[in-house]
């Protein structure tokens, strides 16, 4: 090939914004919904009862140990195979590319985050618990007030790598004709051939969207652990504050 | 028992592609990580910038796009280089094969680079002070001390990269490799059955998970023996 | 060296994968034929269509034989035999559906092409405001027809004719006359590899005229589509 | 028994013959306590016999294998589980028992996501459903009595060892228990911090605060209590007025462990 | 300086003023130390004194700010990086003093991932370039010495604290040093363990092995040395006989520390 197209770049250029909108909601969207989702996944995982602990370790294995690939081929194809769901009620959702590229991506990130969950569930200190138990806490409020909000803590640098990981994922959804970031540029090659430079403006896009996103996901974790750096302030007047802050992982 | 319809010899022929592009990346990503992490921890800034560069860049990307972009890249660069340099003109190939297993292998170093760098700093300080305070070298404290324990901390977070890239095997399927998922689509063109097939392809990725951890988990028993607590009695 | 083919794999009848992993189809006869006409050895080099191109561009093969199409702008990129056969684009959709087949009438359905063929290009081009969903082989776009996600596709004409004798095709129709009928299918070579192409159109000539290529058309279709 | 429990009236903590087994091994193999208002009684024994694991059993921190507990005659009732422990059957009954037990860990357990003030007053108002301005009242008058009003906002990751300990007190006292568990309350600090909390405890007896408290400090054990128990092999050893415990023991084996622990 | 240092010939070790900062604070504020040969020195401090580093500069675990170490009269040559620090410039004279010089640390630092005689034979095999055949004779001699000869197979994992003490003591022998610094040998040990450990401390103290030995326990520094410095705030304090040190302390910070330490 002749040079290189920085002008074809140029040109392209807002097509792949375009893309990359597209990326951007499907990851923040299922990042939420996985996330949902993964929070009683988690806890029944970490439960010390074996059969409440089965059918979230059948999900989770299923959808860690499967290519996401064939996960959204199963629901976006697979499914359609199925002359009872195409009559069903859920089929407007259903036929929607976007709802599949949605669930798929919901549910695999949900296993995914549901492990992390786990970890760090069982990362805090049982002290911690049994302190809140010899107070009287029952189970709820213990998970509510210490479990949670400590595991939470605890996981946000690993669930960071999950939301990066889910943006790289995302680049899957071409294959059922959705136009993010990866099938535009896929569409622009046919167009202009010129896969070197599409690919690589693509992936300087992908790049600085996920450098954002982990300069987000270091933010959240300085605020968390604000308490750790502050200089604690002694009380002059019995002015209580609120606790705000959470402590570092172990 | 799915009808195949005579696709079950494609099938294992696919798996036994996935398989081979896993293990043909495995030992090149432990080598990427390793020199990552050397460069990572090195006392040189020059090195300790490429290596988070590269760890950056290649955590960053999709890993369909490094495929790709290797696969196209590679050769169109490759052939401008040896017609630049030496003048040749011929034909340079980098079969799929090869760009799968550097791009896989690419991916997998720089994640491997951080468990690795995680296991060399995990390793207690006073181990190496012990070994100096014996008169050894650098060199030795490394080889004697530092790595024969690298192994065993990096274990559990190799294995699960390991796991990971054997799915990622799918995505090299765009660069018309044959492996299970390219034979799945294939299968699902002619008989027209994405649920039977779709289906099959993640029983089969299950059943290589489980074999895999399985041995994972022998081989973590025997790097920690020794260093786990007695059994009572 | 053996001549080096780059194909698709994934668009029956004309190329596809049996159940040996073996290339089978029209697009393969004739290279088949070609090569021996030609006296050269061939192997194949199956590839995603869309990246066929940049594929014929980094070398990774010497000719495309996949039922591509003569285009202006693929011009530009690649030189083109002359053709081995003619094609014409025509809509598909379910049996019954009352489909015209004008930007307007389309409006407010969902059409389906593979990415980066002329079929795509077509309908980017004459239907505008329609929702074109681009699929990566014919075949999931076909899928998605059956599942009823697509109101219609647009594809090679002859590709229809077969997926709607197959059994999978039987709640389906062609739609509306041909749209376009001047779509010429050739070789595609590097630009500058002259001998290469001329070679390939002594060859297809020839076997135009040894009646090979009538055999082979036999095959798969009742009519000549050379 | 002693001549404490003939000071009338029915104990306000009663635990019968508690069992405690880990798999193979009985850890526990019976022990008895009847905790009286205003008694402090302070548990000895040597590492492993035990008795960790018998306070932790009073408020079913652990399940016990066997035994009874009451609160003011009033019986926890359990049911067995497969594995032969008395899990507590009434979930509420439970949190009760705890809410008016207090336990004071070895090893603090504070919770380190929440300021001093927030751990101390999150029991009053999680639990006991205190209003939030009453809880932050009480809690500042309580850390003013241990010493830290001035570090109620800190995070426990900046206090030093014995703060800790005076705040995971001062969290406990927050509940206003009847009774309160500690569980060797020093032998996490410093020599140099020990005194700061000895002092708190001391401070806690003077109050008439009912307390058993397990400790490696002889001094301490002797000073405060009102009564001690020795425990040898998941078994009461010896058990009665302090003075006379420890100046003439009747067991040998309590005279080797003081032996070896005055020395 | 002491007696000792009047019993002529050149010191086997000497440290001159040496200095220590890190970033702000001077920890180390010239520190000097002559080593004779049967030499038995016991160094005492408050926590955070500077023992330690003291100690860990003896041998260029850390870096001095300034001062200087010469083994048999032999300066280590140094020169100063861009930090302030004392860099060792030749690394083969810094190995050959290290393998002469041997360290046991407070927290054993054994190697988990071999064997105790692997841990043993290590050095001589590595450094001394000895055979192995040889090297496991020796380690296994060794062992026999400080009571492990039965564990030489077992994994550091395996060992109670005061087995593994003793095995990074042969680990140092083995090296066959002239000097043995010790920090806090026993400082992670149980008291139950401490014992042991002292008592292959005594058996080499017997045989006439040059020491320094940081450390806590009181009457072990007393009993076993030829002589007793005690550090306050990176200098020395006092230094000389311990008998006397110890009975008539002549600053009053060596009688409070001795106060706070003896009671
Ligand atoms: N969860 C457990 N599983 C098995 N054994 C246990 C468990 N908890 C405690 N034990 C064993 O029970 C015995 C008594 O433990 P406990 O902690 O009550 O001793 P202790 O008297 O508190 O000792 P210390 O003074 O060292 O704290 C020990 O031998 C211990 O190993
Ligand atoms: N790497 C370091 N960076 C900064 N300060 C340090 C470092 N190492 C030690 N210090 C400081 O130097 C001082 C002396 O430390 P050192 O470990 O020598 O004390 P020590 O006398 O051994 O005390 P201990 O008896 O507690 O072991 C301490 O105040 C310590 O905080
Ligand atoms: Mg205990
Ligand atoms: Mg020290």
């Amino acid at each position: 090939m002749d040079g290189f197209g920085w002008d074809i770049i140029l040109q392209s250029l807002p097509k792949l914004l375009e893309g990359l909108w597209v990326t951007a909601q499907l990851v923040l969207v299922s990042g939420l919904f996985g996330l949902l989702l993964a929070l009683p996944l988690g806890i029944a995982r970490s439960s010390p009862r074996p059969w409440v602990r089965a059918l979230p370790f059948g999900y989770i294995f299923f959808f860690r140990g499967t290519p996401l690939l064939v996960q959204l081929f199963l629901i976006y194809y697979g499914l359609a195979q199925f002359e009872a769901i195409r009559q069903g009620p859920l089929w407007y959702l259903l036929r929607e590319p976007y709802v599949c590229a949605l669930l798929t991506f919901s549910l695999h990130t949900a296993a995914y985050i549901a492990e992390i969950l786990r970890g760090a569930l069982q990362a805090v200190p049982p002290g911690e618990v049994e302190a809140a138990r010899a107070i009287g806490m029952g189970r709820w409020l213990t998970l509510r007030r210490v479990l949670l909000p400590r595991a939470a803590q605890i996981g946000l640098p690993a669930y960071g790598n999950e939301v990066i990981l889910m943006v790289k994922g995302s680049a899957l959804a071409s294959t059922i004709t959705l136009l993010d970031l990866t099938g535009m540029a896929r569409t622009l090659i046919a167009g202009n051939y010129r896969a070197v430079e599409m690919f690589l403006a693509a992936g300087v896009l992908y790049l600085i969207f996920n450098w954002v996103l982990q300069r987000l996901f270091r933010l959240a974790e300085r605020a968390m652990n604000r308490h750790l750096r502050e200089p604690p302030r002694l009380v002059q007047q019995p002015v209580p504050r609120v606790p705000s802050g959470l402590d570092p992982p172990l | 028992m799915p009808d195949f319809q005579g696709f079950e010899n494609q099938l294992l022929a696919g798996t036994w592609m996935t398989l081979r592009l896993a293990f043909a990346t495995l030992p090149l990503g432990i080598a990427l990580g390793l020199m990552g992490a050397a460069a990572r921890l090195s006392r040189l800034k020059v090195l300790r910038g490429l290596g988070t560069a590269y760890v950056e860049v290649f955590r960053g990307l999709p890993e369909l796009l490094v495929v790709l972009t290797i696969y196209f890249g590679a050769s169109v660069v490759l052939m401008g280089l040896a017609k630049r340099l030496f003048d040749y003109d011929g034909y340079i190939e980098l079969s799929p094969f090869i760009a799968g297993t550097l791009a896989l292998a690419l991916t997998f170093g720089a994640y491997a680079t951080e468990v690795f760098r995680g296991a060399f700093q995990a390793i207690p300080k006073g181990q190496a002070e012990a070994a100096l305070a014996l008169g050894m070298s650098r060199g030795q404290v490394f080889r004697r001390v530092t790595l024969p324990q690298t192994w065993r901390l990096a274990l559990p977070g190799l294995g699960n990269l390991f796991l990971i890239m054997m799915k990622d095997t799918a995505l090299v399927s765009v660069i018309g490799l044959e492996e299970l998922m390219r034979k799945t689509q294939f299968a699902v063109g002619q008989t027209k059955e994405p649920f039977t097939f779709y289906l099959s392809a993640a029983l089969i990725y299950l059943t290589l998970t489980v074999v895999a951890m399985a041995l994972l988990h022998l081989m973590e028993r025997r790097a920690n023996r020794g260093l786990l607590p007695r059994r009572a009695g | 060296d053996p001549l080096r083919i780059g194909t698709e794999g994934a668009y029956p009848p004309f190329n596809e994968v049996n159940e040996n992993g073996e290339l089978i189809g029209f697009d393969i006869d004739i290279a088949k034929a070609l090569c021996a006409e030609m006296a050269v050895e061939c192997t194949f080099v199956k590839q995603d269509w869309d990246g066929i191109i940049p594929g014929l561009l980094a070398k990774k093969y010497d000719a495309i034989i996949a039922s591509m199409s003569i285009t202006e702008e693929r011009e530009k990129t690649v030189d083109f035999t002359e053709r081995y056969y003619t094609n014409k684009l025509q809509f598909i959709g379910p049996k019954g559906a009352d489909l015209t087949i004008t930007a307007e009438g389309m409006a407010g359905k969902t059409i389906g092409a593979q990415r980066a063929t002329v079929s795509a290009k077509w309908a980017e081009e004459n239907m505008p405001g329609v929702d074109i969903k681009l699929y990566d082989t014919q075949e999931n776009a076909y899928l998605d027809l059956e599942a009823g996600r697509l109101d219609a596709i647009i594809a090679d004409q002859l590709v229809n004719y077969e997926w709607l004798n197959s059994e999978a095709g039987a709640d389906f129709e062609f739609k509306g006359e041909p749209v376009f009928e001047n779509d010429l299918i050739g070789i595609a070579v590097r630009e500058g590899e002259d001998e290469l192409r001329e070679n390939l159109n002594a060859a297809i000539k020839a076997i135009v005229e040894d009646g090979t290529y009538a055999e082979i058309n036999q095959r798969y279709f009742p009519f000549s589509i050379y | 028994m002693t001549g404490r429990d003939a000071n009338g009236g029915a104990p306000m903590l009663s635990a019968r013959d508690i069992r405690k087994r880990f798999g193979e091994v009985e850890v526990l193999k019976g022990v008895s306590v009847d905790a009286h208002p205003g008694d402090v009684i302070t548990i000895l024994g040597a590492s492993g016999s035990g008795k960790s694991t018998f306070l932790r059993c009073l408020n079913f921190l652990e399940t016990p294998t066997g035994g009874s507990v009451m609160l003011h005659g009033e019986p926890i009732v359990t049911r067995p589980d497969g594995e032969g422990n008395h899990q507590p059957r009434d979930r509420r009954q439970l949190r009760r028992l705890r809410a008016r037990v207090g336990f004071v860990f070895q090893q603090f357990n504070l919770w380190p996501h929440m300021t001093v003030l927030g751990n101390v007053a999150e029991g009053p108002r999680q639990v006991l459903k205190t209003s939030r301005a009453e809880a932050e009242a009480r809690a500042l008058a309580l850390l003013e009595k241990v010493g830290l009003a001035e570090r109620a906002n800190f995070y426990p990751a900046h206090l030093s060892g014995g703060q800790q300990q005076r705040a995971a007190i001062a969290r406990t006292l927050a509940m206003d228990p009847e009774l309160i568990l500690f569980d060797e309350p020093t032998s996490a600090l410093d020599p140099e911090l020990v005194g700061e909390v000895l002092e708190v405890i001391r401070g806690l007896a003077r109050e008439g605060r009912t307390m058993l408290i397990v400790t490696h400090e002889m001094g301490f054990a002797r000073e405060v209590a009102t009564r001690t128990m020795f425990l040898h092999e998941g078994l009461v050893e010896e058990d009665g007025d302090p003075e006379a415990l420890f100046t003439q023991p009747e067991s040998e084996r309590l005279r080797q462990f003081l032996r070896r622990h005055l020395s």
